[in-house]
């Protein structure tokens, strides 16, 4: 009976083994890893950064920006044009645009999409902040699509919202409850989506009748990781082709590695160091406990000038990332700023020590001024290196650190109600420069009750606030320019937070797998996380002989092989025990 | 009567973990909302009104009636990040974690009570000194530091993440292998543990036997030594190995958080990890009353089953 | 048919049976007696080479011929049960606790290709038929001890060995299962070979009467003349340890004047849940008296004696002492308690086995905060219940004693409270036959010495016999008679007490 | 001596050089060369001179930050295990000795807490609390003790049912005294074996709140060390020195206090 069940199994396992993966012309296939969860497939729900850059691939905006320099460029629209007092803006849907289900796309579509998001709250949910100004939105055709907003707006060309098709969700009864998950999905990107498995993978298939043309190859995947590791490991091993976001050490591991490609990019992201200015409300009540030598400009500066921008960079950065100056990182160049030689604080201990002196923060008998706290994030690598070096240098110049590396939403709650004298923060900046800037002005500090605020630094400053007031208006782009490094000159001078990098995107890319991606900017630019759906799209698969997914099986084999042996030797055993059972006890 | 008593209680412990889960998870800091609005353009007013939706605006006491009311109808409310009922989202991942778990169980108990009886029939055998040996030592090796080795070690051999390619045939066949393929790691990882435990609790648990008389007696009637282990200890001696099974099921589904992690295996304890960054309270509380529902069914089944392996515990 | 030859066992360096020669012939009945660690146990095991590993075994063992101790494995199965099976001592145990025991009545049958049907078994031991679906926890212990007599006759076995069968029994039950026992014998002329530690059981069923001490066979002959006439000094201590109800001889109490009370009970009712434990009892000890309180394991007797130290919450009634009621809490239950001390059946257990004899009996004084001159007070204590010198017993732990040692620790404890009254719940129970004398003389002698009044709590009729000056019987919760020793013993006007005295197995 | 008595020595003869490493490697080791700020040597290098164990991504000596973690990891162990069989021990008798509504809402919240996954909780215990070692001590004891008094209820109610105890209450004998003379002797042994595997389970749980990101990670502990393995991507760059280490460390010195324990627990329990 036991010898039966044995054979059985082994006979299962040989089988199991024999049969290969079916591999019959197979689609080419581009696999990207993630490691943020999606969190909706609906496009007026979904904020998580995995989600919006999904969804850029199912759906067009109205305007898009272009690879080569990230300049404003056709999307839905491929004519705009203001009123003389900058109020309505009326915007082209040329024909032969079509839905992915063959519908034509039209201007209906677009005004649709936006009265969507200006009658129902919840549609406001992910990107609300673009209509908010927003008057009316009218199609008085099927091509054009007028906009009038209460105030004239500058960023009318800049609208990050998927436009819906019309057909589709007029049906739909409540978006809340909605989950886009019809597969296929019908949309107007370059890529269709066929299948979701949360927490496992997302499939698109490519739009063949994607208006600028068809991809170069069949399906793209999204697959799920925990952690950038398992995902860097993926690369290495070929499962996946396509990485970001990698920790510089990793970006290093894959150095030389046949078949892939690394590709250090320019981050839309800056790492800032928050010094607490003396956060007040919007009434100008004083709020939190940061320290009260914080509020002495004088000394922010003194501490900025503390820290080795470069040292930073070398060590926690590995040199993945460019020394930290303005708002604006490089990638974005026309807005990024530099300091110029006058105006750049160059590291110097000894004279952020001198200017403490002045300031009167003379050192105590044991050597220190006062002492400060240093809030961070756990878990995250660059905060948890960063925070021995801040606390060497603070230390160097008499200033005691005490560093607390806190959960995700204990750093948040923090930060929010002003409990901390020092924080680490970062932002992703957008093309358009106009919110990593909002961030610092005094309305967006908390009310009265302290709730309700969304300022980074509870930076509130007259200047600044002047000089924001003036860009939102400025419609002469160099105007424009010379105002906005004006601010990040003015928020270089008064500190309320240090930018400390501006740090490197780090993809790789199976290069066996896929010989070319586009990057944007062109130059230096990144493959994942664009304004746009450039890197994707415009994927071009490698001359491949085999796919090399057989690898794989071996361990299946190594597996079976010791279960048969297992079950042999126990086979064996069985038999010799039934012989001596008259010997044995 | 004592059956009662004992859904009764069950039940009350799962009225707890439902109090528990919602106060404990209001305590952990931060503001849910600003999470998930983080690194976004978001005006106050936009962050006022997703508080309103999740109505987390209203007072603590309003949110819990209207969290404790729902739950009576099964209803664990919306996840923030999901933007989906709780519910829904978890049901989707028990069918990955039950996978893992209920291979890993299966293997773990037959081999561990296996090697637990042998060990213990021939005490101080070079088997038993091997198998408590390595029993012990599995038993303290840190589950995902296994798997780490083990994906390491490996190499190529196997994938290191998920349950299935997303390239595979969609024939059951080669979907049933692309699974296998990928389970081969994460249960291995957590067979190694559990088993050491299964064994050892076996091992002791017929060591406890071994001196009985009725095992004399077994003996004088003539029967030989593997008919009196196999008939007369074994399921003497099994009873609490298989309470002890049904008690760690329920845990070992937490417990897989860690392999899960390492293996970013689509199932409960790597949504458990996910939703503890939002905080996503409704997920967190209903994987906790979920995976807590859980322990205390096992508990029941448990008892149940006792009652009806052992003759001598009468549940009326 | 059984012979054993030179039989000798050691374990480690310790012999626990020391050349032992005895033979058995079919149809014989012999009775191996002897103290618990006298060997006994040890040689019926040895027939069936069920010794653990670590046993030496030397000399012969032959069954019908053959030595057991060279068999091969598959002969050795195949003559256990067949030719020789065995009634182990404690039935709850022995067998197996989760299958019914029909099947495993049967199990051997099968196992030996034995024809037969598990009824006519069971129906041969008096057990109605549905019983082999039973479990072993389902059946009373006297229903286990036959089915255990059941399965030993299953392969029809030339030669049955019983090992202590009716230990723990209550005596009613005892005495019937013993004649299921001696029915079979003699029905089937069965060799039997029974082991107990009672004198009285053996002579009930054995022709022959062996008596073991420590290892060795010290005396062998018919059962009568070795009651009778005993050579060996060991075995007249165990006749000894054995009174006959109704014999002057083994009577030891003196007879007392008709004393006043010191304790009374005055209708007390006590239930557990919805069971009535005891019902409306009156009682009455008088100062310096002896009261035997006899009944069967159940009858409320051990409840009845909680109740009147306060360890229990009686539902009614009342006990009076030294002419006031006694409280139910607080300071002036400490008190009383001081005045009444108990004596626990076992003393093993009775003692903490952390804590040293000197510990143990000062306990009493700590409790009462009568500190000062403890060492004086304990001293005397221990001496008082003859443990003399006190020194060499005061820094022992209870494990290295002996029982009758400890039990007289026991009564140490409570002696150097000045009790006047001890209530000792079978006080003699789990000793060996040969000290239990020593026990009782010294029960009496306190008695004697101190006035000190006792409530002896026993199943035991004949140590009612040799110590009490009344007797109270108690059957289901209430006293269906009490009286002096030797009207209620030897006139019995209930018919519970006659039966228990029926019961009682005679020398 | 029998097997069980060597191998609890062995095990006692680790725990020995580990707490000897716990205690002189603060005052031996440089602090300046576990500074990532001061370290000069290369990150990742594979054992060698210098490095007997490479070092980690930062330069630092892998075989430094061993040393310097055993202290975290062992104190972590102790204390949790103290508290847990703290709670553990005072509930046990508490709920064993008295009787009555206090027993039965003990053992009921015994019973709950025996229901929750301890992880979950110790998670999310760790994640509402600060971050610290205490928080990692309290998320641990907090959630491993119902064990410890189940089992000291048990113990309880054995040694209350003994003659003994009725002897001591017969006597006069009120609540602290038979607590204090008969439960509580019988019971230390038995909480001392408890608290030895409870060490071992500290550890195990240490590691893993450490691994996942919940540790304090301004200290170093074996936890620690492999959650910093894992964040710098010790894994694709096969840097087996900085991933096996702690790892080992942590099943030896569970190993060893397992082995005690059972050693102990073989001294302690009865020999039938």
């Amino acid at each position: 009976m036991r010898v039966k069940l044995c054979a059985l199994l082994a006979i299962a396992t040989t089988l199991g083994l024999s049969a290969p993966p079916a591999s019959a012309q197979q689609p080419v296939v581009l696999k990207v890893a993630i490691v943020q969860q999606i969190d909706s497939m609906n496009p007026f729900l979904a904020v998580f950064q995995s989600s919006t850059e999904i969804g850029r691939l199912m759906y067009d905006y109205l305007t898009a920006y272009t690879a080569q320099d990230q300049s404003v460029t056709e999307g839905l629209a491929n004519r705009w044009q203001p009123s003389p007092d900058r109020l309505t803006w009326t915007f082209t849907v040329p024909e032969g645009k079509k839905w992915s289900d063959g519908v034509p796309i039209t201007a209906r579509d677009v005004a649709f999409t936006y009265n969507l998001m200006l009658t129902d709250e919840v549609a406001r949910t992910a990107n609300g902040s673009f209509v908010t100004n927003f008057a009316e939105v009218t199609a008085p055709d099927d091509r054009t699509v007028v906009i009038r907003t209460k105030t004239p707006q500058v960023t009318m060309l800049a609208l990050d919202v998927p436009i819906v098709p019309e057909h589709v969700w007029s049906k739909v009864g409540s978006i809340k409850d909605y989950a886009n998950d019809q597969m296929p999905v019908v949309g107007s990107g370059p890529f269709v989506l066929s299948e979701h498995v949360p927490g496992q993978f997302i499939k698109l298939q490519a739009n063949r009748t994607y208006w600028r043309g068809a991809p170069k190859y069949d399906e793209l995947h999204f697959v799920y990781f925990q952690n950038s590791d398992a995902a860097v490991q993926a690369l290495a091993k070929g499962e996946i082709d396509l990485v970001n976001r990698m920790a510089p050490a990793q970006f290093d591991s894959l150095q030389g590695k046949a078949g892939v490609t690394r590709n250090k990019a320019m981050g839309r992201r800056f790492t800032e160091l928050m010094i607490n200015p003396g956060a007040q409300t919007r009434t100008g009540e004083l709020i939190g406990d940061g320290s009260p030598v914080l509020r002495d400009v004088r000394v922010r500066r003194a501490l900025a000038q503390a820290i080795d921008l470069d040292a930073l960079v070398a060590r926690v950065n590995l040199g993945y990332a460019e020394k930290g100056a303005g708002l604006v990182p490089p990638v974005f160049g026309k807005y990024h700023w530099q300091p110029s030689a006058a105006e750049a604080r160059t590291f110097d201990p000894a004279a952020a020590g001198a200017a403490l002196d002045a300031a009167g923060y003379p050192r105590k008998a044991d050597g220190t001024r006062f002492p400060l706290r240093l809030i961070g994030r756990a878990g995250r690598a660059y905060d948890e290196q960063a925070s021995e070096y801040l606390k060497r240098s603070m230390s160097d110049i008499g200033v005691p650190l005490d560093v607390r590396l806190v959960s995700d939403n204990q750093l948040n709650e923090s930060t929010t109600a002003a409990t901390y004298d020092l924080a680490f923060s970062g932002w992703s900046t957008n093309i358009d420069p106009d919110f990593v800037l909002s961030l610092h002005t005094c309305a967006q500090r908390p009310g009265a009750d302290g709730k309700g605020g969304t300022t980074d630094t509870y930076f509130c400053d007259e200047t600044y606030d002047r000089l924001y007031a003036q860009q939102l208006s400025e419609f002469d782009e160099a105007r424009r320019v010379e105002i906005v490094k004006q601010m990040q000159a003015r928020f270089y001078d008064q500190v309320p937070a240090v930018v400390l990098a501006y740090e490197n995107a780090l993809e790789g890319y199976r290069s066996d797998h896929f010989a070319r991606f586009t990057t944007q900017p062109a130059q230096g630019g990144v493959i994942m996380a664009q304004n746009g759906m450039w890197g994707y799209y415009g994927a071009e698969p490698a001359q491949r002989t085999a796919q090399a997914a057989s690898s794989g099986w071996t361990g299946f084999a190594v597996a079976g092989g010791v279960v048969a042996a297992l079950v042999a030797a126990f086979v064996v055993l069985a038999r010799r025990r039934r012989a001596t059972a008259g010997e044995r006890e | 009567m004592r059956l009662a008593g004992r859904f009764g209680g069950a039940a009350l412990s799962l009225l707890m973990v439902a109090v528990l889960g919602f106060f404990l998870f209001r305590v952990v800091p931060g503001d849910p909302v600003v999470s998930m609005t983080r690194g976004r353009p978001s005006t106050a007013a936009m962050q006022a009104e997703l508080r309103a939706q999740f109505g987390l605006d209203r007072p603590l006491h309003e949110q819990f009636w209207s969290y404790f009311t729902s739950l009576l109808q099964g209803d664990l409310g919306t996840s923030f990040t999901f933007r989906r009922p709780v519910s829904d989202v978890i049901l989707e991942r028990l069918g990955p974690t039950l996978l893992l778990v209920g291979t890993a169980t299966l293997i773990a108990v037959l081999l561990g009570l296996w090697l637990g009886v042998r060990a213990a029939w021939r005490r101080d055998s070079v088997f038993d000194k091997v198998t408590t040996g390595v029993s012990l030592t599995l038993w303290a090796v840190p589950t995902f530091w296994l798997g780490m080795l083990l994906m390491m070690v490996t190499g190529d051999l196997f994938p290191s993440r998920g349950m299935r390619d997303t390239d595979t045939a969609p024939d059951f066949v080669s979907q049933a292998l692309d699974v296998g393929h990928h389970l081969v790691l994460p249960s291995v990882t957590l067979v190694a543990v559990v088993c050491a435990e299964y064994a050892l609790v076996m091992r002791s648990s017929l060591l406890e036997e071994m001196h009985a008389p009725y095992l004399t007696t077994a003996r004088a009637k003539g029967l030989r030594d593997d008919l009196v282990r196999r008939r007369h200890a074994v399921p003497n001696a099994v009873l609490p190995a298989i309470t002890l099974v049904f008690l760690r099921f329920g845990l070992v589904v937490a417990g897989a958080i860690t392999t899960e992690t390492v293996f970013s295996w689509p199932g409960l304890g790597l949504l458990f990890y996910d939703a503890l960054t939002g905080p996503d309270y409704f997920l967190l509380q209903g994987l906790l009353v979920v995976t807590a529902g859980a322990v205390v069914v096992m508990n029941l089944l448990a008892d149940l089953l006792h009652g009806v392996l052992d003759p001598r515990v009468k549940v009326v | 048919m059984l012979e054993l030859k030179n039989l000798s066992v050691h374990y480690g360096p310790k012999r626990v049976v020391s050349e032992v020669d005895l033979t058995l012939a079919p149809g014989q009945t012999l009775g191996l007696a002897g103290e618990s660690g006298s060997g006994k146990s040890t040689v019926a095991m040895s027939v069936l080479r069920l010794l653990p590993r670590t046993a030496r075994v030397e000399g012969e063992i032959l069954l019908d011929g053959d030595d057991v101790r060279t068999m091969s494995w598959g002969r050795l199965r195949a003559v256990r049960w067949a030719s020789a099976s065995i009634v182990f001592q404690g039935a709850m145990h022995s067998l197996n606790p989760v299958r019914r025991v029909g099947d495993q009545i049967a199990e051997p049958m099968r196992l030996h290709g034995t024809r037969g049907s598990v009824t006519e078994l069971l129906e041969q031991v008096e057990l109605p038929r549905e019983k082999a679906r039973a479990y072993p926890h389902e059946l009373s212990g006297g229903q286990r001890q036959r089915v255990m007599i059941a399965m030993a006759l299953a392969c029809g076995p030339r030669l049955v060995i019983a090992d202590e069968p009716t230990t723990a029994l209550d005596v009613v039950v005892q005495a019937q299962v013993l004649a299921v026992l001696k029915r079979l014998v003699a029905e089937q002329d069965l060799g039997l070979l029974m082991i107990s530690h009672d004198l009285s059981v053996l002579a009930e069923t054995c022709d022959d009467l062996a008596v073991m001490h420590r290892g060795e066979l010290v005396e062998r002959g018919r059962t009568r003349e070795v009651i009778a006439n005993p050579r060996h000094p060991h075995t007249a201590a165990l006749t000894a340890a054995f009174p006959v109800i109704g014999d002057p001889a083994h009577r030891w109490a003196d007879p007392a004047p008709a004393p006043e009370p010191l304790l009374q009970v005055r209708d007390l009712v006590v239930d557990y849940g919805r069971t009535r434990a005891v019902d409306g009892v009156d009682l009455t000890i008088g100062r310096g008296e002896i009261v035997a309180l006899v009944g069967q394991s159940g009858s409320g007797k051990t409840t009845l004696a909680r109740t009147i130290m306060g360890l229990r919450k009686p539902s009614s009634g009342r006990v009076i002492f030294d002419g006031a009621e006694v409280a139910r809490s607080g300071k002036a239950l400490k008190a009383f308690r001081r005045q009444v001390q108990l004596v626990l059946q076992d003393p093993s257990s009775a003692l903490n086995p952390r804590h040293t004899v000197f510990d143990a009996v000062a306990e009493g004084l700590r409790v009462h905060g009568l500190a000062d001159d403890q060492e004086a007070q304990v001293t005397a204590a221990v001496e008082r219940a003859e443990l003399r010198p006190a020194s060499l017993y005061l820094e022992s732990l209870p494990h290295e004693l002996s029982g009758g040692q400890q039990q007289r620790v026991v009564i140490a404890g409570a002696l150097v409270l000045r009790p006047r009254l001890l209530v000792a719940d079978e006080p003699v129970a789990s000793l060996d036959a040969s000290v239990r004398g020593e026990i009782v003389a010294l029960l009496l002698r306190l008695r004697r010495e101190l006035g000190l009044a006792s409530l002896i709590i026993t199943h035991d009729l004949g140590l009612a016999w040799q110590i009490a000056d009344r007797v109270a019987v108690m059957h289901q919760g209430k006293i269906v008679e009490q009286g002096s020793v030797e009207q209620v013993l030897l006139t019995p006007s209930h018919d519970y007490t006659r039966a228990l005295l029926r019961a009682v197995p005679q020398v | 001596m029998n097997r069980m008595g060597r191998t609890g020595l062995a095990g006692a003869g680790v725990l020995a050089v580990a707490a000897l490493v716990a205690l002189v490697a603060p005052l031996l080791i440089d602090a300046d060369s576990l500074d990532v700020t001061r370290v000069t040597a290369q990150a990742w290098q594979p054992p060698g001179a210098g490095h007997w164990l490479g070092t980690d991504h930062t330069g630092r000596s892998v075989a430094l930050l061993m040393a310097q973690g055993t202290g975290t990891s062992l104190f972590v162990g102790l204390t949790a295990a103290v508290l847990s069989v703290g709670i553990g021990t005072l509930v046990g008798i508490v709920s064993g000795h008295f009787g009555g509504l206090l027993a039965g809402t003990l053992l009921r919240v015994t019973d709950f807490f025996l229901v929750l996954p301890a992880l979950v909780l110790a998670i999310a215990l760790s994640t509402v609390l600060p971050r610290g070692l205490g928080t990692i001590v309290l998320a641990i004891g907090l959630t491993s003790w119902p064990s410890t008094a189940r089992m000291v209820r048990a113990q309880t109610l054995t040694i209350e049912a003994r003659p003994f105890v009725e002897r001591a209450r017969a006597l006069g004998g009120g609540h602290g005294h038979v607590i204090a003379r008969h439960v509580v002797p019988s019971v230390v042994p038995l909480v001392l074996v408890n608290a030895t595997l409870a060490v071992a389970s500290a550890i195990v749980a240490e590691s893993t709140l450490a691994f996942l990101g919940l540790g304090d990670p301004t200290r170093i502990s074996w936890g620690a060390m492999l959650h910093q393995a894992q964040l710098h991507g010790a894994v694709p760059q096969q840097a087996w020195w900085y991933l096996l280490p702690p790892g080992l460390a942590i099943v030896v010195v569970v190993l060893a206090f397992t082995l005690v324990g059972r050693a102990l627990e073989a001294v302690v329990t009865p020999k039938r």
